[in-house]
Order: C-alpha cells, then structure tokens, then sequence
C-alpha cells in the first residue's frame, strides 16, 4: 500500500484532473514541468535560500514543557507560526512564485479562506514584482480583517466572492473562472493541497520541507528521527502534508488529522468531512466532500475560516479511506479552549485552525512516553477579534 | 441515428440555446423547451445545475443558484422531461457538472437519459482522458454522444485527439473564458474560427461563450456549423420569463 | 574612547542609577547580580535554547535585493520581525524572565509603548507560569489595539496610564510606581536600554544576540564579519543596542541611529531626542531628554508609539555626544513611506518604528559595494490600522 | 545652629506637612506656609512640582501636574518664597526631584535656597553616593541639610550608612510605597518602626507616607520623633483651598 501520488495522479482511487477543457493548457503545462522544475538544482537552490533567509526556516520544534506536563506526554509543537506572514502557507508559495517565474507567468492569482494563503501570496509577488489578485470569500474579509489590511499593504487586488457560502470554496470558484479567463499569462497558486493533479502533490512536496525539518530536528532532541504521533489540523489539508510527508510510508508513525466539527457534526453546522463527506469531485479532483444525495456541494461552517472547507485533499482522502491516518473532529468551543490553554501555558497564541488540532490532547490519552510532535500551522494574529469576542475579554 | 448528427447535417447553420433547468420557475423546463423548437431553434441544451460551476460566469452562476433554491434536482429534472419527446423533436443535451452526475450514478443516469430521449451530455469537468478510460463505453451503450470543448489555446494537436474521439460536434469555446463575458468577437476570434475550418475536422463545430445577438451569431457561423446562446438567453429570462421567446429568437436568427 | 559602560554604571557621562531609596534593595540585587547570572553556564544554555527553539532565532539576515537595487548599495535586513511574538523586545524579555526566576521573583511587572514589549513579558510570563502586569499609556492602548488583545490572551492585566501624555512615558511612571509599592516579589522587566544601572547594560547584553548573529551570518554570506553600517531606530535604544554591540568599538563600523521627527523636528510635535533633547534624569538615568528649561519633561510626540518617547538610553546619549553614532531624524511621513516601500519591494511589513530606519536610505547615500545592515526590529501587523488610515487603502 | 537641628531638639513629637507649591492655585504658596504655622505645624516640605514624580502616588502626582498647569517654575517659587523669612520661623523643606534643580544648576539651586532660608532638600532619586561624590560639598557650603529616605527593605548597614551621612533627621517611609497609600498601620510597621528605634541611630527619624489622622500620627510618632503628612494635606487643599488649615492640623494633633 502506497500513500503518496501515483503516476496517474492520484492517491488510491483519489486525485486526478476534472478540469474543464480551458484549464487543460495552463494544468498540463504545470503537470509536464513541475517535477523538471523541481529538481533543478538552480531552482532547489534558491528555494531553500529563500526558505532561510526569507521566511526563517528551520522553524523551530519546540519542546512545550507546561503543554506536555499537562497532558503527561510528550510534545513537540512545531512552529510554523513563526514563519514570515506567520502560516506555513509560505512554504508552498514561495516554491509556487519560483515555479510560476520558470514557466514564464506574469500574473498571479490566488485564492484564499484564513487569509494566511492570500497574504503568502501578495507577499512572494511583491517579492518579486508581480501582479497579484486574491479572491476571498465575503463573510471570511470580514472575519479575517488584519489578512485583508497585510494583502493591501502588499499591493494585492482583494476581491471578495459573494457567491454560495461566501467562503473559500467560493472564493476558489471565483479564481478557478480569472485563470479560465486569463490562460496564457497568469499562474494559480493554489493554497493547499487540493485542485486538479498536480496541484496536491506539487503543494506537498514543497511543504515537505516541515516534516523533513522534523526528523533531524527530533534526532537532535530526542535522538530519534521518528515521532510516535504527527498531528495536523486538515482544511484542504496542506500543513498536514507537509508534517506527515517523510512519514507517510511508515506506519510506526501514526498520523492524526483534526477536522472543523464546527457546532458540532449533528448540528448542520460542521466542516469535517472524513464525517460528513463522501466521494466526488470537487474544485478539480476527486475526493471526499460534504455534498447533498445530489451531488451538490454543501455550505460548510467553522469558526475557523482556514477549516471552512467542505472537501479535503486527495491525499488526506486516501489516508482516511485506508485508516492510515485517524480523523478526529474537533468543535469549535473545543478548540477555542484549547487555543486559550497554549497562550496561557506556553505564551503561544494559535491560529484558531492549529487550535483544532491542540484539542486533540482532550480528545486522546497519550502514554507519558510518547514523542508526538503537532503542527502548529500558524500564528494566531489574524484570530484575536474572535478570541477575544469569544471569551469576552 | 443520432437527432444531433441528423440536425448537423441539415444545409443551414444552427441555433442551440443553453438554458438552466428550474429557471426562473422550477416548472419552466418543458414550456421553456417547447417554446425554442416552436420559435425555430435546432437543438437545446439542458443545464442541471449545480452548486459550483466553475466554468460559467455570473449569470449562468445566478441561474444555477435560483434554480437549486427552486428545488430542481436531478430527479426532479428527469420527471419533468419524462414526456417531452411526445412533444419536442430537436435534439436535446444534458449539459451540467460531472460531480451531480457521479452522484446519481454515470449508468443510471445515461440510462434515464436514454429513456427519456436525450442525446447527447457536456460535462465541462469531465476530461477527455478520464471519460475514455472510464465512461465511453456507458455512453455509448446508451447512444448518448458525449460533446468535448476546444479552446483558442487547445494545441492542434489535442484538437485532432478530440476530433477522433468525438461523434457529434465539437464545443468550440469562442475565446478561453467562462460564459457571458465577452460582446462581439475581434480579429483574434476571427482568426481562430479560420484556423479551425482550416483543420478541415471530422466533426462540425458549434462555436459558444459570448454569443448574444444576430452580429455575433453571424459571426461565430460564418466558418462553424453553428452557434449556442446561453447566458444572454438566460437574461432573457430573467426579465421576460417564459413570455416572447419567439420574438427572442427572431432577432438572433434573423429569419 | 570606549562606547561600553564603566564599572561605575555609566557610559561616558551618562547613565548610573538616580532611584529613590525604596527602589535600592531592587537595584541592588540586580546590580549585584546580573553579571554573575548571566555568566552561569546554565543560564546561558537555558537562554540559548529559549532564543532557538521558542523564539526562532537565530533570525534570518536577509539580502533584500529589490531594496538594495532601488538605493544601490547592498542591503541586509536583521529580521526581528520573524521573532516569536513579533520584534527584538523577546530577547531581552526571556533574558530577564530567566534572571527574575533565579533572584526568585513571583511577579512581574512591566511598561509598554507599541505593545510589543507587554507582549514579550506577557508571552515569558505564561511560559513560566508567572503573574504579569503591564502598564500601557491609554493612547498606545487606543493606537496598538492588536497587542493589547494579545496581552490579555495570555493572561496579562493591562493597567492603563491615564497621566502626562500618556505614551510610554507615563506607562514607565506607572511601572515603577508600581515596583515601588512591590519592592520584595516583584521583578520590573524594563523594556529598552533605558532605567536605572544596570538595566541599560543588562538590556544591551540580552539584545546583543543581535550583533553576534549578524557578524557569523555576514561572514557566510559576504565573506566577512563586518558591514559597512549598522542602522537601527531607536525609541529607548535596545534594538539599536543589540544590532551595534558587538561593533561598538570597531569604528570602522558606522553607526546609525533613525529617531522619530514626528510632524518635524520645529513643529512641536517630535520625538527626535538628540535634537531636542539635553542632559537630565530621567526614570532613572542620566541621559539626554526633551525638556523644559525647568527641567520637566516634555510630552513627546510620533505616529509610532514604541518612539513616542522623550529620552534615549544612556549608551545611545554617549554615542550620539561622542559621535560615534550618526542620528538621523525622520518623520513620521517618510517613515510611512518608507515603510510602504518595503512592502512592495521585498512582501515584508515593517513596524512603523523599523520603517524609521528604513527611511534613512531616502536621506543618506550609500556606495553601491557598502555593507549596510538594517535591524528590522519588528513586523508591522500591529500597525496596521495606523498604514491602511494613513495611505486610505 | 540650622533651624532643622534647632527644632529636632525641642522635647515634642514633631509635625511635618507636606504640600505642593502652586496648589490648588498658583499663589497659595505662602498662604499655606503661614497658616501652617500658625497652625503649630512644626515643619514644612515645600514640593517643587515634577512632571514626572515617580515616587508619588495619584494625590500629589495630580497636584503636581495641576501646579505645573498653574505656571509653576522653580523661579517662580524663589520668587515666591523671596520674602519668607519676613514671616515665618519653622524649618522650610524643598521637596523636589533631581531634574529640574540639576536643570536650575546645583549650586545656584542651593545659593538661592540659602538666600531664602531654605534649610534642607529631599530629592528622592538623588542617591546616596551621588549626593556623597558630586553634591555634598555644594549642599554643605550653603547649609542645606539633604535628608535621606530609609524603608522597610534598607539593610541594617545601609541604615547605618545614610546615618552617617545625614545630618539632621532621617525620613523614615513608613512602609515601601508610593505616597498616599496606605490607611492606618499594622503590625509589620510597627514592628519595624520598633526595630529602627532599637538602633539607636545619631539622627532622630520622622515617618512620612500614610499618615492621614491623629491615630496614625499618634501611631507613628510612638517610636519616632515625628511625622509627615503629604497626600492627606493635599486631599484637604483640594477641599477647602486655603481655608481651616488649623482646624485640619487640630484634628491631627488633637493638641
Ligand atoms: C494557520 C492555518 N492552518 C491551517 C490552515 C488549513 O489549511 P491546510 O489544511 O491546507 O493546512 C490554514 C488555512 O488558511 C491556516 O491559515
Ligand atoms: C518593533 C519595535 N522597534 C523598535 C522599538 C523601539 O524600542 P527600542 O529603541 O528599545 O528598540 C519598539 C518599541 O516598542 C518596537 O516595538
């Protein structure tokens, strides 16, 4: 059993390239060259110096002593949060601006949900001088306010999709019709691993980065390059692929994905879809989605607008599917709680997205040896309204 | 044989009209139908919703929407055209987004299609590549040809591959875009509808996206065998309802 | 000539410890102190693992190119801003958390202007679980919103200061006010090489991680250990402290130092100490301030509250007297300015008071091979009311 | 002999009051001064008001601010106080911060206070071993005696140090605080009002910081020589203006 791509561009019986025949040049051009592009050593090379001296990387994997104490475990949060732009989203975007450069692109479109993918993405154009338009879902430019202010800043075009549920899944509706649109000049960097082959496998190779830093970071602290448990917040599933990258293989790593239960999976109100999904196709692959008997896409909700998806990746699929990974769901008022527990205990403030996957540590009993090292996807910035709001500070 | 394949080969350049199913009223559909043959059209695409249509622009995007809002489902579509052959001779599409046709199930779905008289489908996100592999045979076993669209950046290449595969007509986007976007064709589209006549295909070409009135009806037909309305025929809709398609159409055609 | 402090506390003729008495046994037991603790290797180690793992240092020197190619001249920016929590202010915060755990302090007390500095004490506190109170002057508290929510996520009571002009000055009355009434339990975690001795030496030494970094970092990328020119802003002085230290008494390294003009050095509304300042006391030290001719100190003023501040560290007012840092005042529209440029040229948002010295490259000409390494003290997400009002995006 | 040492030897407890010069108004100065002593206030602290007092605790920090709102200045005050002598015989006090008398020169700080008959300063962030190393001499040659501050936390050999050094009485915080603080005192003050008695120090000490009333007054003035009232004087000011200043002190008293 293999858990990464196959050459077909799927993962299982997950992936693939349902794209209508407009996108076909643009997709087929990334297909044939990505993984050229990808081993050039000029390419790796300026990607990595980019990785250092621009985003800060290695981000650390930091032994979070109070947090471990209190779940008498082992736990290693690695930071992302400490990232330039504060997500691990720049990880993919900068490998993305350097793949769009090769293949000659003038324009760059994105979409995004947290805004943390918007503001990688205004934040590579502006490093290298392109022209930069986000789409962004009504209702998330609302609660995501400060990402709106840092992609303005950065000299992007907001345009917010008013469409559907007024959230990312429409937000990557609005960009999927610019680049059917503008097929010749203008590259879409999507934000996570989702969309037709190749975008999964391309985002997650270049997130590899994180899981790759985990083994000689673990080898360095506790000897061994292996975790016992990897665990990931999954929107679309992208710092999740990226953790569990170097990992997949070895099932003596086990692998825990924390989907948005939202209000709860009863409630109509809720995001995970390992629950609520099952298959189909959506935003140019197939996967699991949370759909009507109809094969409509459903309005998904989360607090967390960076969860606020109603699909996952092909790969996270796949992991499911296989029970290679374990899905948990995590409501919103326990991940709130848990997000306040880091900043109290650790001084750290979570992206609310990440606090999903902290809320695991309510939800499972680790043994007081177990080395579990937790993607801490991001920082919490662009969430202080609604913690604030929430707890009535 | 086949409605479509009799229609393309009719001495005259055709009229096809896109219209969501459930739009503006659920139970539009067959007037709605009826109507476009009686008012001269040559063949009538169907479109099943859906809640994501990443190809189509904002009107044909409203439409689907106020549609579902309706209530209209697949279901409710297939009874609705239960008996429209009795009434209705032109050749009928099913366009719509593959995921809602996946749900159903590709078989029973080109089963009930069959059943009903329909001839062909356009699944925009159904890759040629994916649809040989999987879904030809299907398709085929239920006589439903299956439309593939080219665009101005298709290479020749590809254009020969869906020539060959293709058994009807060829969906040739007028310029890459979602529909409703652009009015009137410059040079470039020019240009490209003389580079394919010129290929000299196997399959007659319907030009579509950004076809609104006689001008551009004229001018998408001067090389293809035809042309296809659909978001300005949905504006239509919008503010006359089911009232003076014929009049509509007369001013496209001309006739 | 040395630019270092004396065994007296005093950086030339500037400096020393002007506490009342009830401050003494406080002072004292630093003073006594903070060499010796600092000289512990333990301490050393728990310090360095801190600034690794939780802090994410070292911080990125990064050739910014766009930047360099704009002012012809070789451009490095020292990247505060990818610290933990947003700025420098975390080195000297976890240096002095470390010190107060071992002189056995309970509670900690500190001031802040633009919020960062509450942040950082906030943020070490809840990574040692102790109690934390930060003053605030209730006009920072209005403009630096997005910190004070920080703060009072994790755990901080944040008391506003309602006296003077109340900035950062009245927020630091407040403090030591506050350490006064406290005078057993309590550790004052003074924010910049400002205050009594030996906090401005204490500072400077955490901040000095700086200029270690940047002579290691330059030597991997331009063969050799020196630059040209260090730049930093300087609000009390402690990321300008930390970004000199190491080349304080190699003069072939110049120095410069960005103060806030506010409205403009005449206008009345300026914070540009070394301008408008002379000799006198204050909280503290001795140093040079913007006073009246009766010694009171005026109200400062700049769009950035971390330099709305009428003095300088005393190491600052040393190198300013003896030349050997060459200060610059800037506005706060060239600062604006300047600070929008670096968003547009390299996707990095500065904090309005780096963007000061990001806008000596409008003022001064460099030669096209000159070394000039910039501190970028912090990252502007805290600021970004204040840009998107001042450019109306 | 200076006035200070003259009235440290008078058999009493002594009274002290502080208050803020250019409070409430700006020309109340030496109404306050002669009213006190009419009143039978044994001494008076004359605050030169600082923008930044960071000693002081709301009462007098907004005194202060008012009186520098008012137009004081440190000329203003000499001018003030030029005629003082002609009226008034207790021991005068300034009370102020370094700055601004280091803004005024040290030394011609110290000549005006002389040619007033100012007989001591408190400067509370004037250390020890500065006032020892820079400012000594000065102060001595114009006969100021410099009073310092002890609390709670001075270590016994410090105590002994300032002892040494001061040269007229020693100001004894009652408890380590800003001013305007505390309410009545306890068992902690006490015990250490006690063990400062227990020293048997060369100068006699006299207790400032939360003394409002007779009963902490009383108190305070157990073990030591006198007291000092600040924060509550002010409090009356605010009140009453310049009115019933002797009824204020008798409450205190009680004499
Ligand atoms: C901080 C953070 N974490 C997680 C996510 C979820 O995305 P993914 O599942 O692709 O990592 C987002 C998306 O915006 C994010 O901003
Ligand atoms: C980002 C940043 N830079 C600079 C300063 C100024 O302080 P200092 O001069 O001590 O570095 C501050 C103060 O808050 C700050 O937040």
């Amino acid at each position: 059993m293999s858990y990464n791509i196959n050459n077909k561009g799927y993962y299982g019986e997950f992936g693939g390239a349902f794209i209508p025949e407009m996108l076909y040049p643009n997709v087929e051009e990334l297909r044939q060259n990505y993984l050229k592009v990808m081993a050039e050593p000029e390419f790796q090379k300026e990607f990595d110096k980019l990785l250092k001296d621009y985003v800060g990387r290695p981000s650390p994997l930091y032994f979070a002593k109070r947090l471990s104490a209190k779940y008498n475990t082992k736990i290693y949060l690695k930071r992302e949060d400490l990232n330039h732009t504060g997500a691990h989203k720049i990880n993919n975007t900068i490998g993305q601006i350097l793949m769009a450069k090769r293949l000659g692109k003038q324009r760059i479109i994105a979409e995004t949900g947290a805004g943390q993918h918007g503001v990688a993405t205004a934040t590579v154009c502006a490093l290298m001088g392109l022209e930069c338009i986000v789409y962004m879902g009504e209702i998330d430019i609302a609660r995501q306010a400060p990402n709106v202010a840092r992609m303005k800043m950065l000299g992007a075009t907001v345009i917010p999709a008013v469409s559907g549920s007024k959230t990312l899944k429409d937000a990557t509706n609005e960009a999927i019709r610019d680049w059917i649109n503008n097929p010749v000049d203008t590259h879409y960097i999507i934000g996570s691993v989702v969309g037709p082959h190749p975008y999964p496998d391309m985002v997650a190779r270049f997130q590899a980065v994180v899981s790759k830093e985990i083994q000689w970071q673990l080898k360095e602290q506790e000897g061994k390059t292996k975790p016992d448990y990897v665990i990931a917040c999954v929107g679309g599933g992208s710092n999740a692929a990226g953790a569990y990258y170097h990992f997949l293989e070895d099932t003596n790593v086990k692998l825990i994905a924390a989907e948005a239960a939202g209000k709860g999976i009863q409630s109509g109100e809720s995001a995970a879809t390992s629950v609520l999904g099952n298959e189909g196709i959506i935003h140019g692959s197939k996967s699991l989605l949370m759909q009507t008997k109809d094969g409509q896409i459903t309005e998904p909700y989360s607090i967390s607008a960076g969860l606020d998806y109603p699909g996952i990746g092909p790969m996270h699929a796949h992991l499911y599917k296989t029970g290679r990974a374990e899905f948990i769901s995590i409501t919103d008022d326990e991940a709130m709680k848990a997000g306040l527990e880091l900043c109290k205990l650790e001084g750290i403030i979570p992206a609310i997205e990440s606090s999903h996957a902290l809320a695991i540590f309510e939800q499972k009993t680790f043994k007081p040896n177990d080395v579990v090292v937790l993607s801490l996807s991001g920082r919490g910035d662009k969430d202080l309204e609604t913690y604030i709001n929430y707890f009535n500070l | 044989m086949n409605r479509i394949n009799q229609k393309l080969q009719e001495d005259k350049k055709l009229l096809s009209i896109y219209f969501t199913a459930g739009y503006p009223e659920l139970d539009n559909t067959v007037t709605i139908i009826q109507n476009l043959e009686k008012s001269g059209v040559d063949m009538i695409e169907i479109g099943l919703p859906f809640s994501d249509p990443l190809a189509d622009g904002p009107t044909i995007q409203a439409s689907s929407t106020q549609a579902l809002k309706n209530g209209m489902t697949t279901d409710v579509l297939f009874k609705q055209l239960k008996d429209i052959r009795k009434s209705v001779n032109i050749p009928l599409i099913i366009m719509g987004y593959f995921n809602p046709i996946l749900q159903y199930g590709v078989e029973a779905f080109s089963k009930k299609c069959a059943e009903i008289g329909i001839d062909g489908l356009i699944i925009p996100d159904l890759p040629i590549e994916v649809y040989n592999e999987a879904y030809k045979t299907v398709f085929e076993k239920y006589k439903l040809l299956n439309i593939f669209l080219i665009t101005p950046q298709t290479s020749g290449e590809r254009i020969r591959f869906i020539d060959s595969v293709s058994n009807g007509f060829i969906y040739m986007v007028s310029s890459a875009s979602v529909t409703g976007n652009s009015s009137g064709f410059g040079e470039e589209q020019t240009q490209y509808f003389k580079r394919i006549a010129n290929m000299k295909l196997k399959n007659p070409q319907i030009v579509g996206f950004g076809i609104s009135d006689n001008k551009t009806f004229l001018q998408a037909t001067q090389d293809a065998k035809g042309a296809i309305i659909g978001s300005a025929f949905i504006k239509h809709l919008s503010k006359f309802g089911t009232n003076k398609i014929p009049e509509y159409i007369k001013q496209i055609t001309k006739l």
